[in-house]
């Protein structure tokens, strides 16, 4: 059978005038589009292959190229749109599961666009980042209730594991496997230049980067890959991984092709052998059971490690978050339905969960309202693109945030999303020698260091506005943020008043 | 526009203190006429004072002043009071009409013992007991609000300038060794009695200047404790966090202004390990009870005061001695009024902690 | 560390006195030059010719060099060596005295005696400037030219002169041209490209009597002419060496320092014959940055310093008409030949008992100088790297390590 | 003195370096006018081995074999880097024939042209390193 032909989803324009056919093109493009035709002298490309990475086009030394949007459209059709009907042909070609990467890009409600942050004016100074002291460091992890004195009546200082980050912002879990080795690399040493953390995610930790590990969070998945006392020894935290934003209820699947080489050896399973992550953990079919293996891990690492739960945020996330709150965990995790993924269904990652910002606020007051909010600290992701998502999380009641998307874009990733291709020519989510070599973790983590410490700035900057003078005082603080076209409901889940009010 | 408690209300003041180390008395108008060059300082929309030691002959029962809205919520209120407590003595609050003062509610106090049976059918100390009662009061009985509720001491409160609303209660008719008064100036209230300030909480009153930053972040975090922030206002929050931090988690002045006004981290770096340990912890575990942005207050209980700055020193104020007695404003000027002589001035430093005790005994 | 004299004003001479002031910027040094000129770069006489250059961009040195070494240079011919009174004596008679002394006379052309050449009345040889100067004087547009000797000097004579003259025949005894720094197989392809050019070729003959405008050859032909150029060979300039005692083969024997058998006499240059490391054997090696290297190893070792110099090899880059011609080392009779035609040139590699013994690569010369450092220094090559020798010259031919450790630091 | 190296773990073979030199050294002010339907003569090229790539230009050797070697005297160092003299030099590839690193070539005109760290050109620091994606191309002092 045939299999009914898709019009290329994009197109390649080449500046004859500009292009000197020098070849850049041709070699930096796994997907290989471009092609040297030697009998006409010329670059031509075959754009059925394109992805619109912008690799060519970021390395065109004059210019000539440009990746542009196909016109040649389906009849316009409101209800059918292009995408859907020429999902359908795909499927009806191939009979199988539609697979995405990265986040959700549906016109969905992003909650952090429709809210303000406020600012001092007379009655209030605001202050200066430049001339002030102000504050950004956080300690996560669970609070005592109550203060105890010794026999001399000094205060036990004894507190639980906590995990100190110099700033809100955490990188968020991206299993080496599903991202290259440089590119864990670029997260481990920013991350350590930085005085925050970075997570593993259900891949293993390469030996090389135990070194780094006050400040990783590994991950225990569902597959338990990479799971071992050394592992759980090196990192700062541990973070039981229940779901993730992109794909709530689903579990993950890297195919055997990638495992190859040091991905397989740290994953702990056999070279060319798919790695599936179970859906659920097959020991936790509840609550309870969670509680379980929370206090296994802390067994295992001696109670000196907060132990994180992550869980993607799904409809009764307030009442979920609460459990887990009881369940010994230090803090809880919870990932938005924009998360990204390197791989995931697209009807899963499109329609499935809930928006992190009403999420964050429901479970926030919800943990207050129970009296148990100082019981576990609250890091939210699913794409906190910015510092001002960064200050509006907070100040909804976040003690930190997790960022991978932004954090893969500093590194390189144009966000074409098919990250599922394992060809990317950015060299992050890949495995292919030549590919992993583009991201020099030199350049990697300078980047991810100076978007952090952009972050920093603006963060500061909101803060000083704000008249706030550490990051501490800004969380939960929801009198600091106001709503725009919002309707009442809406509001009062966030816990905001209406601008203007 | 919406009042006290339906809004958050932030206000720029004037704050004034008087305590005799000695125990020994002082009358109101030594602290209401302190007030009066500050008067630009406030806007009329508010005044009050916090007396300690003004009440000696029921120096053992709790002083509840109370404002009311009708007759009927007064008695409705009593009925309730007789529920829980033993009613010692209930009157009105002397005032005198002078034409500063207007619309004024039904003004009174009351004398009680909580009941022993309450005591023990709710399983809580006295000062919890009355705390709660308070609290239910203040939320649940629309109309009745109680705005001092400690032991031989009492706020005095009311829309107005400072001074006169101590011309109007007739506070030098009142001697106490430790005084402590506020002049306001709100910037979105029409104005009400139970919004002016000191805010009190048994015997914990505390004036503020300033506008804090991090209302929201201490309020919702103070909340989880059963308190309610009913008045929306910083004095009230401050209030509370020094009741939760002092009276129930047992921290000392110093400790707790730690916490409110901590340290910058790179400044409990500087500290040796054991003080660095401790703040460090401090920190960390009440760090949604920092309070940022510019605030001075003055902390008063029965036995002392403490005057305390933001950690930045965003809002001005001195202390001053002389002899037994220790005065603190807002500025040097209403020190000079109650004391032309006054010596030691110093301007704390932002999160600097100025403690005086009254000597063991004599209050 | 005393007086120092050079005779000779070559590039022999010229890293002579660079190689002293490298360790001795104090004491003087005089250069007793033959050729009246301020050292300019011999082998360009032909360009020159050609137009390619000119008489100032020829200056092998810029003009301020003698100042700025402090050398006092002397126009004259140096006569006597005596090495017990340490003077040399002059044609002038003038006598200059010495502590260290570094013969660099070079070498002369080496004309044999054919009979009637007194008949002819434009004959040259092509050496020097001077000479240089004289041949253009005599060519026109169409002069015919007869040039003996098909080696380096016949050929870049004939290339310099091709465009100024009717036509230019060459003829060398050897059955090949460059015979000694091209194979056959080579030199083929370089004759091929030559007569492409319009020059004529009578190889494996040669002449053997001239009378007036014409040669008569050995083959028995006869060959007009209105210029003749001798370019049969070269002899080194060993006769004061030989005066003073030292020891003279073919050249002036010299130890890796350069120095001659009598002591303080250094000798460099084309005149000296040196250790070549790709034969293993002592041979003079005509070449100029030989002749530098030389020169500079006496010069260091004549102030005192210390230098040795034992990887000479053989080696030529010169071109025709555009097209480039890359040689170096030695071509072993029992080598394995790997060789590669393109387009108009042709790559020869010469490999024995492991090693890059010699090559000749005619066209594209670009990198050649990686297999010259190959044969240089003897490097072993695995069967990995002599697939990448095969390919092109390159550092891939180097292991990683030692790939890494050329490119990692300063060299 | 500050040189050019590279680092083949970084190198990607993209070749970027050769036109950005070939451009740097072109002496006109847009790449496309420079090299448009031209053949490239850049001071630096990318060599390939076992699939490793990485860019070989003059290491400015100290001692350098084609000072030694140019039989026009058309090459000196000067404050350490290494320059030929175009209008000298004759075009004889002595110095091609002698460089261990493969790092002089024959220019566009038959003179050899080689790395001359941008120095003298409007880049000013070499150029293949600026515009090198990767840093596998570096300019420091070792």
């Amino acid at each position: 059978m045939v299999e009914h032909f898709i019009y290329p989803e994009f197109e390649v324009e080449r500046n004859k005038d500009r292009c000197i056919a020098c070849r850049v093109c041709e070699r930096q493009c796994s997907n290989e589009v471009h092609r040297f035709d030697p009998e006409l002298g010329v670059m031509v490309a075959d754009e059925t292959k394109c992805v619109n990475c912008q690799r060519c086009v970021s390395l065109c030394p004059t210019r000539a190229l440009k990746i542009v949007k196909s016109d040649c459209r389906l009849r316009e059709n409101a209800n059918w749109s292009d995408e859907t009907i020429k999902e359908i042909y795909k499927q009806a070609n191939s009979g199988g599961v539609l697979l995405s990467s990265m986040g959700n890009p549906k016109p969905l409600p992003v909650y952090w666009d429709k809210i303000l942050i406020n600012a001092s004016q007379v009655t209030n100074p605001p202050i200066d980042p430049l001339r002030e002291p102000m504050e950004t460091k956080v300690f996560l992890g669970k609070k005592p209730g109550r203060i105890k004195r010794d026999e001399n009546g000094d205060i036990v200082t004894d507190v639980t594991p906590q995990l100190e980050l110099s700033m809100p912002v955490m990188f968020s879990a991206m299993s080496y496997g599903s991202i290259s080795y440089n590119a864990h690399a670029s997260l481990a040493r920013a991350a350590t230049e930085l005085g925050i953390c970075y997570n593993t995610g259900e891949g293993g930790l390469h030996e090389d980067f135990y070194i780094y590990g006050p400040n990783t969070v590994v991950q225990v998945a569902s597959g338990r890959f990479g799971v071992h006392k050394n592992y759980l020894e090196a990192a700062a935290a541990v973070e039981i991984k229940m779901g993730q934003g992109a794909k709530p209820g689903i579990g993950g699947h890297l195919p055997g092709a990638k495992i190859v080489g040091d991905v397989s050896r740290t994953r702990m399973i056999p070279e060319g052998s798919d790695a599936i992550s179970p859906a659920p953990h097959h020991d936790i079919y509840s609550i309870e059971d969670l509680r379980q293996l929370v206090y296994s891990l802390k067994e295992a690492t001696e109670y000196k490690k907060p132990i994180i739960v992550k869980v993607a945020a799904v409809h009764n996330i307030a009442a979920i978050a609460s459990g887990i709150a009881r369940s010994g965990a230090d803090i809880i995790a919870i990932d938005g339905f924009r998360g990204g993924t390197g791989a995931a269904p697209t009807r899963i990652r499109d329609n499935v969960g809930i928006p992190i910002e009403l999420a964050l606020a429901s479970v926030d007051q919800r943990l207050r309202d129970e009296g148990i909010r100082n019981n576990v600290s609250l890091v939210v992701g699913g794409s906190v693109r910015s510092a001002a998502d960064v200050v509006k999380a907070v100040a909804l009641g976040a003690d930190a945030v997790y960022v991978a998307t932004a954090a893969l874009l500093a590194m390189g990733c144009h966000l074409c999303r098919t990250c599922q291709s394992g060809k990317c020519n950015w060299g992050i989510a890949t495995q292919r020698p030549d590919l992993v070599k583009r991201l020099n973790p030199d350049i990697g983590s300078r980047r991810l260091v100076n978007l952090m410490d952009a972050w920093r700035h603006e963060i500061k900057e909101l803060m000083g506005g704000m008249g706030i003078n550490s990051i501490e005082s800004l969380r939960g603080n929801r009198l600091m943020l106001r709503g725009v076209g919002l309707t009442v409901k809406e509001l009062e889940i966030l816990g905001i008043s209406h601008a203007g009010e | 526009m919406k009042l006290e408690g339906e809004v958050r209300i932030p206000s720029g003041c004037a704050i004034a203190a008087v305590i005799s180390r000695e125990g020994k008395g002082i009358t109101g108008d030594v602290i209401y006429n302190a007030m009066k060059p500050m008067h630009d300082r406030s806007n009329g929309l508010g005044g009050g004072f916090a007396a300690y030691g003004i009440y000696p002959e029921y120096k053992d029962l709790f002083a509840f002043h109370f404002f009311f809205d009708h007759r009927s919520t007064r008695k409705d209120c009593e009925a309730f009071l007789k529920e829980r407590f033993e009613v010692v003595k209930g009157e009105l609050i002397p005032t005198r009409k002078i034409p500063q003062i207007t619309d004024e509610p039904i003004i009174w106090r009351y004398f009680v013992r909580p009941l022993g049976s309450m005591l023990l059918s709710e399983q809580v100390d006295e000062n919890e007991f009355v705390a709660r009662t308070v609290t239910k009061i203040n939320t649940e009985m629309k109309g009745a609000y109680v705005f001092s509720s400690g032991k031989n001491m009492g706020c005095f409160k009311a829309v107005g300038f400072p001074e006169d609303v101590g011309v109007f209660y007739k506070l030098e008719e009142y001697e106490g060794y430790s005084w402590t008064a506020h002049g306001r100036y709100p910037t979105n209230t029409p104005g009400w009695w139970g919004g002016a300030h000191p805010f009190s909480l048994l015997d914990s009153s505390v004036v503020h200047n300033g506008e804090i930053s991090s209302y929201d972040a201490n309020s919702r975090f103070i909340e989880m404790f059963g308190y309610k922030c009913t008045l929306q206002t910083d004095t009230e929050v401050i209030t509370y966090i020094l009741d939760y931090l002092i009276r129930r988690q047992g921290l000392t002045l110093e400790e707790a202004a730690s916490v409110i006004a901590a340290p910058f981290w790179s400044t409990i770096n500087g500290k040796p390990e054991k003080e660095k340990e401790k703040l460090t912890y401090l920190r960390t575990v009440f760090s949604s009870l920092l309070i940022t942005g510019p605030f001075s207050i003055v902390y008063g209980w029965n036995g002392g005061l403490m005057a305390l700055n933001d950690r930045l020193k965003l809002r001005s104020m001195i202390t001053a001695e002389k002899d037994d007695r220790v005065f603190i404003a807002s500025e040097e000027a209403a020190v000079r009024v109650m004391e032309p002589d006054a010596e030691n001035f110093y301007a704390p430093a932002g999160g600097e902690p100025v403690i005086v005790k009254v000597k063991e005994g004599k209050f | 560390m005393g007086e120092y004299l050079i005779i000779g004003n070559g590039t022999a001479a010229v890293g002579c006195i660079e190689g002293i002031r490298s360790t001795d910027r104090e004491s003087g040094i005089t250069v007793i030059s033959a050729e009246e000129h301020h050292v300019y770069s011999r082998p360009l006489i032909s360009y020159y010719l050609e137009g390619k250059t000119d008489l100032e961009r020829m200056l092998y040195r810029p003009k301020d060099f003698y100042g700025k070494n402090g050398v006092k240079l002397i126009y004259g011919r140096a006569e006597k060596l005596d090495p017990k009174k340490r003077t040399v004596t002059l044609a002038d008679k003038q006598k200059k005295t010495f502590d260290k002394l570094c013969i660099c006379t070079g070498s002369s052309p080496f004309v044999p005696k054919f009979e009637g050449l007194e008949t002819v009345k434009k004959h040259f040889t092509f050496m020097t400037l001077d000479d240089s100067l004289a041949l253009e004087k005599a060519l026109t547009k169409d002069s015919r030219v007869l040039i003996v000797g098909a080696g380096l000097i016949g050929l870049k004579c004939a290339e310099g002169i091709m465009g100024r003259v009717g036509s230019v025949t060459v003829c060398d005894l050897a059955d090949r041209v460059l015979s000694s720094i091209l194979d056959s197989e080579c030199a083929a392809v370089m004759q091929e490209h030559l007569e492409k050019q319009g020059m004529k070729f009578m190889l494996g003959d040669t002449a053997v009597k001239f009378k007036g405008n014409k040669a008569f050859m050995k083959s028995g032909a006869e060959v007009g002419f209105d210029i003749l150029v001798l370019a049969v060979g070269v002899r080194a300039e060993t006769g004061l060496a030989a005066q003073a005692g030292c020891e003279v083969n073919r050249g002036i024997i010299i130890n890796d320092t350069m120095q001659t058998t009598v002591n303080d006499i250094y000798a460099a240059g084309d005149c000296s014959e040196g250790y070549d490391s790709s034969t293993g054997t002592n041979r003079v090696l005509a070449i100029l940055p030989n002749a530098y290297m030389q020169g500079r190893c006496a010069g260091i070792n004549m102030a005192g310093g210390e230098s040795s110099l034992n990887d000479l090899i053989p080696m030529n880059s010169i071109g025709f008409f555009g097209l480039h011609c890359a040689t170096a080392g030695a071509y072993p009779a029992d080598a394995d030949i790997f060789e590669e035609k393109s387009g108009n040139g042709i790559r020869r590699l010469y490999v024995k008992d492991d090693c890059l013994a010699g090559f000749i690569i005619i066209g594209d010369v670009n990198r050649a100088g990686v297999y010259t450092s190959l044969v240089r220094e003897k490097t072993r090559l695995d069967e990995r790297a002599l697939e990448m020798l095969k390919a092109s010259p390159s550092l891939a031919i180097f292991s990683p390590e030692i790939r890494r450790r050329k490119l990692g630091g300063a060299v | 003195m500050k040189r050019v190296y590279v680092n083949e773990d970084w190198c990607l073979g993209c070749h970027l370096c050769e036109y950005n030199c070939a451009y740097a050294n072109s002496g006109l002010d847009d790449m496309v006018k420079a090299l448009k339907g031209k053949p490239v003569f850049a001071n630096v090229h990318i060599e390939e081995a076992d699939g490793i790539t990485y860019a070989v230009s003059c290491r400015h050797c100290k001692d350098p074999l084609c000072v030694r070697s140019c039989i026009a005297g058309a090459i000196s160092i000067e404050d350490g880097a290494v320059k030929i003299d175009r209008e000298k030099c004759v075009g004889c590839l002595t110095c091609v024939l002698v460089c261990p690193y493969g790092a002089v070539a024959a220019g566009a005109n038959g003179a050899a042209q080689k790395c001359e760290l941008c120095l003298a050109n409007s880049c000013g620091s070499p150029a293949c390193v600026k515009g090198c994606p990767n840093n596998a191309i570096v300019y420091e002092e070792r």
